[in-house]
């Protein structure tokens, strides 16, 4: 039991992380804010929610448990938020989204999914 | 495990860090310091069990409030203050 | 780490957010150095209120930097001397992470071994800082006090400027429908949070001046979200100046009540017939004292600041 | 390994220098402040580097762990760092003051009009009714 615990976390953990490092490298290379933020957006609550539930399964008192749902509660409640909030102040600024007709920002690349 | 964990971790908040330097426009800032932040609480929450005190924890509550709340922050003294052009000139 | 400190952009705003991360990652390092307090107050503080006051200021300001007129030469020139200097004065000084270094021969271990009977708090810091140095922690609050005065009496409003705006102001964020509602699900539970940091500090890392600030930090969220004359119904500023000294007042008054009871100032000894009940009575009002009088204070700089910002939208 | 055991000293004084450097060298107010902020966080640093004992834990009572990391520089920091908010906030309030007084943050252009204001009244004083306008090409150039 004890093992198939770690076991069990440590793939949560080791996806979690997977699912971070694929977003960091979508924030860093993709070319327009909103594929970014498309990138960031997504991976980051699931990385999040991996991590933490791998860590909760490794908790070994009842009060880390629930500090640890807490944490978990209030990533998913922020960073999504935070998200929708900075998308669409970035919108109402004028930022356009990059789609085929409209690609000012380096033009030869393929665009990517608005 | 913990330790690659918090390794990536570290990878993903300098990719960020990065990204922040760069950001064209601004809100591409705003986007890698609230990736920023989230990462700060996984790593955090990560060096808890790393170091086997079970009392950070609440640190790690408190930066997932403080990093909303000055995203928000910056989002809402961004957003009223008079028309800037988007581009910033660096 | 210390690539974060280049922070030499033109665009203010950048700055700030860069300045922001900055104090993220210094919290990180102070956790790592076996600081989770300081690592608190740094998150709460440096993250959270600075950064939220300096974008109050650049609203107020021109946004972009001038380019310097001088070479910066001369700067580089001293501040290379001085570096050199310090680097010097290193090398006598003892290693990293070493248990024989003078600073942890004095009071440090009195304060290790003896605080668990003497005080009976768990929380080393805690017991330090409002036992032990109590009376230090006692200026400390003061000097806040002090700055909050000085922030008011500099960013003073006029009557009628006030009653102008208030019929001017936009309803801020009307909007945002969505951050509205998760706020109002979050705002109480950062309340809640930051009384559990005051009255769980001698258990865990936290105490007044960490709960003080988050308690602002919630304030400061709903005034952002609803609106500065909202925020203001529910927290009157003339309240907010009186629990501002109140606080002062209570830290001081335990100490005066200790003096009365026949011990020494902040000896909370004397409080109560067992002296561990009595400093556990004494931390907890004067924790409860610097809460308040972080608060209130955090909140109202943050009110002049959003007011002045009002005040400019209007003039213009 | 006798000076490599002394890196937490040199970060500390390259975060101060770096601090410094903005302080001296940038003209912009906010941004001296923010270079002020870094210098304060450098001394933080170097007080809690010195309080950290290698092996040692928080210092927050534990029944598995007998060596703890100093407290007392962690006391003073803490305060230190609340204080320092109030400070910055205070310095904040000035700039903002400094800008409705002067309509700039550049201390270069705060000491051209004090300079200015000065010999207007020195010129009053000597009953001098000079127009200034030359001299004001004269700081322009």
């Amino acid at each position: 039991m004890e093992m198939l615990l770690d076991i069990l976390s440590w793939i949560l953990l080791a996806s979690g992380s997977f699912f971070c490092l694929t977003g960091a490298v979508g924030l860093l290379r993709f070319p327009d804010f909103f594929t970014r933020i498309h990138a960031t957006g997504i991976t980051d609550t699931m990385g999040a929610g991996l991590i933490l539930i791998g860590l909760m399964l490794q908790a070994s008192n009842w009060i880390v448990f629930v500090k640890l749902v807490i944490i978990l509660l209030f990533s998913l409640l922020a960073a999504a938020t935070a998200c929708h909030a900075i998308a669409k102040a970035a919108l109402k600024s004028g930022l356009k989204p990059r789609t085929k007709d409209n690609r000012e920002i380096e033009p030869e690349e393929q665009p990517s999914k608005p | 495990m913990y330790i690659l964990a918090a390794f990536i971790l570290l990878i993903v908040m300098a990719f960020a860090l990065i990204r922040a330097f760069k950001g064209p426009t601004l809100y591409d800032r705003i986007l890698a310091v609230n990736t920023f932040g989230t990462k700060t609480v996984l790593l955090i929450a990560v060096m808890n069990f790393l170091a086997g005190r079970q009392d950070f924890l609440d640190i790690a509550i408190v930066y997932a409030l403080i990093n909303f709340i000055s995203v928000i922050g910056i989002l809402r003294f961004f957003e009223y203050s008079t028309k800037l052009p988007l581009d910033e000139d660096l | 780490m210390t690539a974060i400190a280049i922070t030499r952009m033109g665009d203010l705003f950048a700055v700030v957010m860069l300045s922001g991360i900055y104090s993220l990652l210094s919290a990180a390092l102070f956790l790592v150095l076996d600081a989770p307090d300081v690592a608190f107050t740094e998150a709460s503080v440096g993250a959270g209120i600075s950064t939220l006051l300096f974008l109050a200021t650049l609203k107020l300001v021109p946004r972009y930097d001038k380019k310097s007129r001088y070479k910066p030469g001369l700067a580089l020139g001293v501040v290379v001397a001085t570096g050199a200097l310090l680097i010097y004065g290193t090398l006598d000084m003892p290693h990293f992470g070493k248990v024989d270094a003078p600073v942890h021969e004095h009071v440090a271990p009195r304060y290790l071994n003896d605080s668990l009977e003497e005080i009976g708090v768990p929380n080393f810091v805690t017991s330090v800082l409002a036992s032990y140095r109590g009376f230090d922690t006692l200026g400390e609050v003061v000097v806040v006090f002090t700055a909050g005065i000085g922030v008011m009496s500099l960013l003073r409003i006029s009557r009628q400027a006030k009653k102008d705006a208030k019929a001017k102001t936009p309803p801020d964020m009307q909007q945002q429908v969505i951050l509205r509602v998760v706020a109002k699900i979050m705002i109480p539970l950062i309340l809640i949070f930051a009384l559990y940091v005051q009255f769980h500090g001698d258990y865990s890392p936290g105490g007044g001046f960490q709960a003080g600030v988050i308690f602002a930090a919630g304030i400061i969220l709903y005034t952002m979200l609803f609106g500065l004359s909202t925020a203001q119904k529910v927290f009157k500023h003339k309240v907010l100046e009186i629990l501002t000294a109140f606080g002062v007042f209570l830290y001081a008054g335990v100490g005066f009540v200790c003096l009365f009871m026949g011990g020494n100032f902040l000896d909370y000894d004397v409080l109560r017939h067992d002296p561990v009940h009595g400093q556990h009575l004494g931390i907890l009002l004067i924790e409860l004292g610097v809460g308040i009088t972080v608060a209130s204070v955090m909140i109202l700089i943050f009110f002049k600041f959003t007011w002045r910002t009002v005040k400019h939208k209007y003039n213009q | 390994m006798n000076v490599l055991g002394l890196y937490n000293y040199w970060i500390v004084v390259i975060l101060m220098l770096i601090g410094f450097y903005i302080v001296i060298a940038h003209e912009n107010l906010v941004k001296k402040l923010v270079g002020l902020a870094i210098f304060q966080t450098s001394v933080f640093f170097l007080y809690i580097s010195i309080g950290k004992i290698t092996g040692a834990t928080a210092p927050i009572f534990d029944e598995k762990w007998q060596l703890y990391s100093n407290p007392l520089p962690h006391v003073l920091i803490l305060t230190a760092i609340v204080v320092g908010i109030a400070t910055t906030a205070l310095g904040l309030s000035l700039v903002v003051r400094i800008q409705e007084a002067y309509g700039s943050i550049e201390e270069n252009d705060i000491q051209i009009q004090d300079t200015q204001d000065q010999l207007e009244c020195q010129l009053e004083a000597y009953g001098i009714q000079e127009s200034l306008t030359t001299f004001d090409q004269d700081i322009d150039e």
